[in-house]
């Protein structure tokens, strides 16, 4: 046997064997846990450095499981975070019931996501998308009865999103004969053009949903806001990848044969770009802390959406480095906001303020992650920003990067409320109890702010990867070096120089501001600020949180309500509607959706028939 | 338990607040939900003062009611003594009084118009205007000793003559000053962005503005044409020449457009005055002011200050000291009532600009 | 002063008709004062506002009267249309200072019952604003009573630095000069007592 | 070149020099006073020449200037707005009744003396002072800073004690927050 | 290893003459203004005094070690945007790191500064100072949109993003930018005036609004370190538009003409300004200087 098969074997059996062990010896839950995805882990660097396929026949299909270079990236990114969230959840969710739903789910998710990457053939990776939607969404109502709804929100969307990757499958089947990736591969460029798009704009749309797209996030700011924080570190950093995986198969693999793909490249880069936009825009007037992570996540996702859609060496170069990125601080964030939650039992940034004393670690982590997200160097996030920028503006799409721009700038706005409003602040009483999570917590979080920095100054050793992947995606080169990165034009950023300027600045005047006058500086408390003479009363609140950003809305106020935020407050409003009355369609019983899916792939099959005249 | 609202105290050491005093705001963004003011910064307790002091050691006293302003004061007393006791005042008397009272008005406009450009940001105006404002506390030096407070004015008159060449001065301050008002209307009053900071922003409702008790300058701003020169006319107004400005919209704009008018109108008034200023007395006798029994008797007298109506209610117990003065300065209304409520729902950045505009004077609110 | 007086006549009918036991006096052109039992004090208030167009509160002030152990409240009311400023003065008890907040005619006269209930202690049943004012932490009687003594107060809270004693006095001086009399008052005051 | 002696001279020197004209007045008005801050501050007199300024927050700030008389309601507030003054700082007492009362001698709200409460470094006689007087008492603040007479913060810190229990004796309700000197 | 004495030489001096520049440049502001406003002004070297007073503060408090770190993240910013500029052309001493980095990378770097100020600001929990955070990041998208489209507008023309390769370009005084790119001039140009924070676009430090806002804790050593990275910061934006758009200079005296009189334009336009409201600021960059970027994107792709 080989890794793949004991990756997929261990993860899927030690999902079981945890759900039963955690009704028989509850200690040992967590262990089993931590080594299914430690060995996980294991095996999938093992399996990088070797070029496996498994093949066995299930009726007339042959089912085939296999590694590509594309596909070792992810890999690396699901085991990482994988490992790093079961790490995380061991102290985040002692105290909750129900562990061992929780930790056979979230092995499901992650085997399931291993499943896709390494799918050969396109029956399987039907089949562990729905394990991993079927389960992720069972994370997602996990919490509470409230979680119900927007649970039902998640599942639709998904069954929307599955639903067109099933007539897509079919109709690859009934175009081409065979559900083999590598002969659909072959094969795809002599089925008729307008099938050729219609395939891969259903497949757009059934990975779309996953990776959040605008037309189709609306699942996304609730679900994620909702699950429990160490999942959702690998919703947002893991899962919603899936369908960057899927979108770059499709981009590179299926799109490359007919010329009617530029449009849909063009279309989908501008809904990245839009996404990007407007998510930023609601990340900003957020309160939830993880409402805000999770619209950053869409908009983030669009950035990633943009590059692929682009498709020059270089923009895919910082697509795929936005995965690998992405994965690592949007876990980082999530995970730093879940300390916050662990210790205060809200999210709720009008409420929560002035942790940086009692938690400096996950403020540091919080920290490194805002500083990649908001893509300021050092940190790694300085390093895809500058490729996207390139790339976009060499390839001549100048009013998208200002689109990008405006985004990425307007990203400061949330990620500095964000910092802002959890740790920096007045220091209430209300918190005075909160002290730092435990080291089990902890160094999933400070691995990864580890892993942003390095990214940050040798951007190449990331790269690496992401060159062999790319070579696989349809032989694209592009040059770099360790630390150096080059455009199209030949200008170059010096990372190594660049880090070493920024970190000789900020040492000899940090060494000057802290040893100038060491023992007539003092530390005061938060309460002792400037009041204009006043003595604040004890139940006054002097954070500034509540509508942090009210100017800003006013300013772009006019803009918003004239066109998109109508329409989309109306879609919302409907959307609302339509899952009001989906619940009694969807009654939360098993059975229920089972026989909706199998009335729906009958009625699929009849109209399969109708429309492309095939039987299947 | 913690607020939801964050508090902002706005005062008393804030650059953008008018005098000591302070407006506790709760925001909500940077939108005001609640406004508190408070005040008793600057309580000298001049009223118990007073009922100390005989009448004419008083006179020292109200003019420190008023900083920017004092005369008014003055005049209010001198009247209220003058007419509880059926004192006559020499028709020169009267003209200087009302020169003088020009003159501080037209210095406060100077001084406002400083603030309300320094509290948008404008900070050239305020150097230039307090400077102008300074030829004119220049002529008060000349004619009473004092650049700020006058003691000029008292009961039966005003302490002392005009001084030779004095009508000559005021007449060339008033030329040079009426020569740069177009300069702060190119810098200012014309200025887009001034404009749209000041308009629609502080609206007082037109319908309520009477029963609120809005006086001066915002209630003509909003299109109602008093005054108490006009209404019921002091000294000899009733003989001079001038019309009340009014400007319609209630806002920061109309009200800064009022007081620029009524610079104009300040200006013309004086030089009327120095025109048909008659000889004779300046001052009637009166007796030593240690032995001064003013006869019991009540008033209340009221003054067209540079921000609306001052009135003086005065008791006399026929002592030799007042029984009770109460003051009423326009800004006791303005500061308090009407800030509190116009202040709500308005922007952080507005507050200073409405405060000022509203004239709002702490000194005069607890005294 | 030969103007016409038609609309302070007038305005005195109108109220004599409605208030019958008000005593009222036309004090000069454009001042009547109105005295009033205490209890007509807000139908009065309102029926000037609303039927009379007195629509601004132009001051609302307080006299103590100790000799009479009364505090007289005086309300000032202005009609733009008429001209006229109506002095409605009421007298109550310096014992029981109590009375009826008229704020819900005048939201300014909010204000100045917080002033007189500070400075004179007088309560107002109806006003839930009666917060402190000016005076911040004040233990003493209000301070605008006549009893209080201020100068006493300042002797015995303030540090006074020495010096003032060998100012010259002015009314030595004038006395003096003039050869009057320095009043009981003034003895009282004069600086070689302050110590 | 140099000994330590010598050279710890010279920077003394250049701080001083540096202190005394840059002098950065924080924004409060306590009194009547404040009228005269304007011309003081702006074209006709223009302090800034000696390199005085106004400055929003006490953190910034060097000199209090307490401008006329202080109710005990504004002392309190005066008071918290010196502590979190940085050291250097200096107060100057603005008009006679910071000096003795003035004419609110025998006033129940306003305090007497106010070296009883702050460490004053400079008085300016005068009601009110003018903008010359003003200016004048800068230059004697500046002599006395460049003489390093003007340390007026370490005579509150030495005595502390003494002038916390005037403050007490003035304000009734002590609510003040406790800073750790 | 062999020492590039005169890449140390540079690395040395550059900050410090940065510093005095600039500082000088506050200075004369400070007297310019002055004389504008009928007054005589403080002495030129006013500012140099005034960090100096500020460093020498025998006493600082600090709310935490993010105010603590607030100036240093300031001034790392200012000297490292300094160090990618090339502050005269083509010499082997002032060219410092710029060949290692390019217009994208000076983007990002010229807001590190402002960010970590803003996290120091935060720690104070001084509500004003939350709210000038909040007032600058708006204001901030406000300006960096059409200082961006500007600057694409140039890249794109000139197929380059290194400043050097733009130096390059603009061997001739006709061939200065400014000439050859008008309309992303004129939006480089208004973004700037947002950029240096003069009237009326202070929305930001607002005294009358918000008692100075962000810096309102900041005092002595902390403050005065903020004003040495401000001195510097200004100095490396105004080298970083004469290097864009006026072709740079060969020498020190054309460097400070050059820049001296793009200074004097925020300077003179904000002495006659109140002003905005951060919305109104917002829509105003929004409106003129975005019409001129998208203008001088179009021009360029046409």
């Amino acid at each position: 046997m080989n890794s793949i098969a004991y990756i997929l074997l261990i993860t899927f059996a030690g999902a079981g064997i945890t759900f039963i062990v955690h009704h028989l010896i509850k200690p040992l839950r967590d262990i089993i846990a931590i080594t299914v995805a430690a060995s996980g882990l294991y095996f999938v660097i093992q399996s990088l450095t070797e070029k496996t396929k498994i093949v066995f026949g299930i009726a007339d299909f042959n089912i085939i499981w296999g590694n590509t270079p594309y596909s070792n990236l992810f890999a690396v990114l699901i085991a990482v975070l994988g490992f790093l969230t079961i790490l995380y959840a061991r102290d985040f969710m002692a105290e909750k019931e129900r562990l061992g739903y929780f930790y056979m789910n979230l092995l499901f998710v992650i085997g399931g996501m291993y499943g896709i990457v390494y799918s050969q053939d396109l029956i399987s990776l039907f089949f562990f998308w729905e394990v991993m939607t079927w389960s992720s969404f069972l994370l997602v109502i996990y919490c509470c009865k409230e979680a119900q709804p927007i649970g039902l929100k998640y599942f639709v969307f998904s069954a929307i999103g599955a639903y067109s990757l099933l007539i897509a499958i079919v109709m690859i089947y009934a175009q081409t004969g065979n559900l083999e990736l590598s002969n659909i591969l072959q094969n795809f460029g002599n089925i008729s053009e307008v099938n050729q798009i219609v395939i891969a704009v259903l497949l757009l749309t059934g990975f779309g949903v996953k990776s959040a797209i605008m037309p189709l996030h609306v699942w996304a700011p609730d679900s994620y806001s909702i699950s429990p924080s160490p999942f959702t570190a690998l919703f947002s950093g893991a899962l919603s990848k899936m369908g960057i995986f899927g979108i770059g198969m499709v981009l590179f693999k299926f799109a490359s044969h007919s010329g009617y793909f530029s449009y849909v490249k063009i279309i989908l880069a501008w809904l990245g770009g839009i996404t990007a936009l407007l998510a930023t825009f609601y990340a900003i007037f957020q309160t939830d802390a993880k409402k805000l992570l999770a619209y950053s996540s869409i908009g983030q996702l669009g950035y990633i959406i943009i590059g692929l859609a682009v498709g020059t060496p270089l923009s895919i170069a910082a697509a795929l480095f936005l995965v690998i990125l992405h994965g690592a601080f949007k876990a980082m964030l999530f995970m730093s906001v879940g300390a916050v939650y662990f210790r205060t039992g809200t999210t709720d940034m009008n409420s929560v303020t002035g942790l940086i004393r009692k938690m400096p670690l996950s403020f540091v982590t919080m920290l490194f992650g805002i500083i990649t997200v908001s893509g300021v160097p050092p940190l790694g996030g300085f390093a895809a920003k500058w490729m996207l920028y390139e790339s976009l503006i060499q390839s001549k799409h100048y009013f998208l990067v200002i689109v990008v721009f405006a985004a990425s700038t307007a990203a400061f706005l949330y990620l500095y409320k964000l910092i802002f409003s959890l740790f920096l602040g007045q220091e209430e009483v209300e918190w005075s109890h909160v002290k730092e999570v435990p080291l089990l917590m902890l160094i999933p979080m400070l691995i990864l702010s580890a892993f942003v920095l390095v990214a940050g100054i040798f951007p190449g050793l990331v790269l690496d990867p992401i060159s062999h992947a790319m070579q696989y995606l349809g032989n694209y080169g592009f040059k770099y070096e360790t630390s150096v990165l080059f455009n199209e034009w030949g200008n170059k950023i010096n990372m190594q120089t660049v880090i070493n300027v920024i970190g000789a600045v900020f040492l000899i005047a940090g060494l000057f501001v802290t040893f100038k006058g060491l023992k007539k500086t003092r530390y005061v408390t938060t309460k002792d600020i400037h009041t204009s003479g006043e003595i604040p009363e004890e139940n006054e609140n002097l954070t500034y949180a509540v509508d942090f950003y009210k100017p800003f809305e006013r300013a772009i106020a006019p803009a918003l309500k004239a066109s998109i935020d109508k329409i989309y407050t109306a879609i919302g409003n409907n959307l609302e509607q339509a899952f009001d009355f989906l619940r009694y369609v969807y009654t939360g019983n098993g059975q229920t959706y089972a026989m909706y899916v199998v009335l729906f792939l009958s009625l699929l099959i009849l109209f399969a028939e109708l429309i492309f005249g095939i039987k299947l | 338990m913690r607020e939801k609202e964050t508090t902002l105290y706005f005062g008393p050491q804030h650059p953008g607040i008018t005098g000591n005093m302070m407006v506790k705001l709760k925001v909500a963004g940077d939108t005001i939900v609640k406004a508190e003011t408070h005040v008793g910064y600057l309580h000298r307790a001049f009223e118990k003062l007073m009922e100390q002091r005989t009448w004419m050691q008083s006179f020292p006293i109200v003019c420190r009611i008023c900083v920017p302003e004092p005369d008014p004061n003055e005049e209010n007393l001198a009247r209220a003594v003058e007419e509880i006791e059926g004192r006559e005042v020499p028709e020169r008397a009267k003209y200087i009084r009302v020169m003088v009272l020009e003159l501080s008005r037209l210095a406060a406009y100077f001084l406002w118009m400083g603030g309300q450009a320094g509290t948008a940001g404008l900070y050239t105006v305020p150097q230039w205007s307090v400077g102008d404002r300074d030829y004119i506390l220049d002529l008060f030096e000349e004619l009473t000793g004092g650049r700020i407070y006058h003691m000029y004015i008292w009961a039966g008159g005003v302490r002392r003559d005009l001084p030779g060449g004095f009508p000559d001065k005021v007449l060339r301050t008033m030329d040079y000053i009426e020569s740069r008002l177009p300069e702060y209307d190119k810098l200012m009053f014309e200025n887009a962005i001034f404009q749209k900071r000041a308009k629609g922003i502080g609206v007082i409702d037109k319908d309520k503005a009477m029963e609120w008790g809005v006086v001066g300058p915002p209630l003509r701003g909003c299109g109602i044409q008093h005054d108490v020169r006009k209404d019921e006319p002091y000294e000899v107004y009733d003989k001079l020449d001038f019309v009340v400005p009014t400007y319609e919209g209630g806002d920061i704009w109309a009200r800064a457009m009022v007081r620029r008018k009524e610079m104009e109108q300040s200006i013309s008034i004086i030089r009327q005055v120095i025109e048909k200023m008659p000889g004779g007395e300046y001052y009637n006798k009166v007796p030593n002011p240690l032995n001064w029994y003013v006869p019991p008797g009540e008033t209340y007298v009221k003054t067209e200050s540079a921000r609306g109506e001052f009135g003086y209610y005065v008791v006399s117990d026929g002592s030799l000291k007042p029984r009770r003065i109460h003051v009423r300065g326009p800004a006791y209304v303005h500061g308090v009532s009407l800030l509190e409520n116009i202040l709500v729902g308005a922007n952080i950045s507005d507050v200073a600009m409405i405060m000022n505009s509203l004239g709002v004077c702490p000194p005069e609110i607890e005294r | 002063m030969n103007k016409n007086l038609y609309n302070e006549n007038q305005t005195i009918e109108e109220i004599k008709n409605t208030f019958h036991t008000a005593e009222i006096k036309l004090q000069r052109e454009s001042r009547i004062i109105v005295k009033l039992r205490s209890d007509l004090i807000p139908p009065f208030l309102s029926y000037a506002k609303n039927y009379l167009a007195f629509n601004h509160l132009a001051h609302f002030s307080c006299v103590d009267w100790i000799e009479d152990n009364e505090f007289e409240l005086v309300y000032l009311l202005y009609s733009y249309e008429k001209n006229i400023v109506v002095i409605a003065k009421t007298r109550i008890s310096r014992d029981k200072a109590e009375f009826v907040t008229i704020k819900h005619l005048w939201r300014q006269a909010e204000t100045y019952e917080r002033e007189i209930h500070e400075m004179f202690g007088i309560n107002f049943t109806g006003n839930d604003r009666l917060n402190e004012f000016i005076l911040e932490d004040w233990d003493d009687i209000p301070p605008m009573r006549r009893d209080f003594n201020t100068i006493q107060f300042a002797k015995d809270n303030f540090y006074t630095r020495p010096g003032r004693e060998d100012a010259q006095d002015v009314r030595e001086t004038i006395t003096k000069k003039s050869g009057e009399k320095i009043p009981d008052f003034a003895k009282e005051f004069s600086v070689r007592n302050l110590k | 070149m140099f000994n330590d002696k010598e050279a710890s001279k010279i920077v003394d020197i250049i701080k001083n020099f540096a202190r005394k004209h840059s002098l950065w007045v924080v924004a409060y008005g306590t009194g009547c006073g404040a009228i005269e801050l304007p011309p003081t501050m702006t074209s006709r007199y223009d302090a800034e020449r000696f390199g005085i300024r106004g400055s929003a927050t006490p953190r910034q700030a060097d000199v209090l200037l307490i401008t006329g008389y202080l109710s005990v309601k504004t002392l309190k507030r005066v008071i918290r707005t010196y502590e979190q003054m940085q050291e250097p700082k200096y107060v100057i007492g603005f008009g006679s009744c910071t000096i003795n009362g003035g004419m609110y001698w025998d006033s129940y709200n306003t305090i007497k003396a106010l070296d009883r409460y702050l460490p004053v470094d400079v008085y300016i006689n005068g009601c009110m002072p003018r903008p010359e007087a003003v200016i004048s008492g800068f230059i004697k603040l500046q002599q006395l800073i460049s003489e390093g007479k003007a340390d007026g913060a370490k005579r509150y810190r030495e005595n502390l004690e003494w002038y916390r229990e005037n403050q007490r004796k003035v304000i009734k309700n002590w609510r003040m927050p406790e800073y750790n000197w | 290893m062999e020492i590039n004495w005169s890449a140390v030489l540079g690395i040395v001096f550059t900050p410090v003459i940065a510093f005095l520049v600039g500082v000088t440049y506050g200075g004369l502001t400070r007297r310019i203004t002055a004389r504008i406003q009928n007054r005589f002004g403080p002495p030129f070297y006013q500012n140099i005094l005034d960090i100096i007073k500020l460093y020498s503060k025998e006493s600082n408090i600090n709310h935490g070690v993010m105010q603590h770190l607030g100036p240093v993240f300031a001034i790392t910013a200012s000297v490292t945007t300094l160090f990618f500029i090339p502050v005269i052309k083509d010499s082997p001493v002032f060219t410092n790191f710029s060949f290692n980095g390019d217009l994208i990378f000076l983007l990002y770097i010229m807001v590190f500064g402002s960010l970590g100020m803003a996290l120091g600001a935060g720690q104070t929990g001084n509500p004003n100072s939350a709210i000038g955070v909040s007032r600058g990041l708006s204001q901030l998208v406000g300006y960096e949109v059409p200082f961006v489209m500007a600057l694409v507008a140039i890249m794109v023309q000139f197929q380059t993003t290194s400043l050097n390769d733009l130096l390059a370009v603009q061997d001739h005084f006709t061939k200065w930018i400014i000439f050859q790119s008008p309309f992303a001039f004129l939006a480089a140009i208004l973004a700037f005036l947002g950029m240096m924070g003069y009237a009326p676009f202070d929305v930001v430090i607002a005294p009358a609004e918000i008692a100075s806002g962000p810096p309102s804790e900041f005092g002595g050593k902390y403050l005065g370190l903020m004003l040495t990275s401000r001195s510097i910061f200004t100095f490396a934006k105004l080298v970083l538009f004469t290097d864009i758009f006026l072709g740079g200079a060969h020498d020190f005296i054309t460097l400070i003409i050059k820049t001296f009189i793009l200074y004097m334009i925020p300077v003179l336009t904000g002495i006659v300004f109140p002003r905005f409201r951060t919305e109104q600021s917002i829509r105003f960059f929004w409106s003129w200087p975005l019409f001129f970027g998208i203008l001088a994107i179009l021009v360029v792709v046409f």
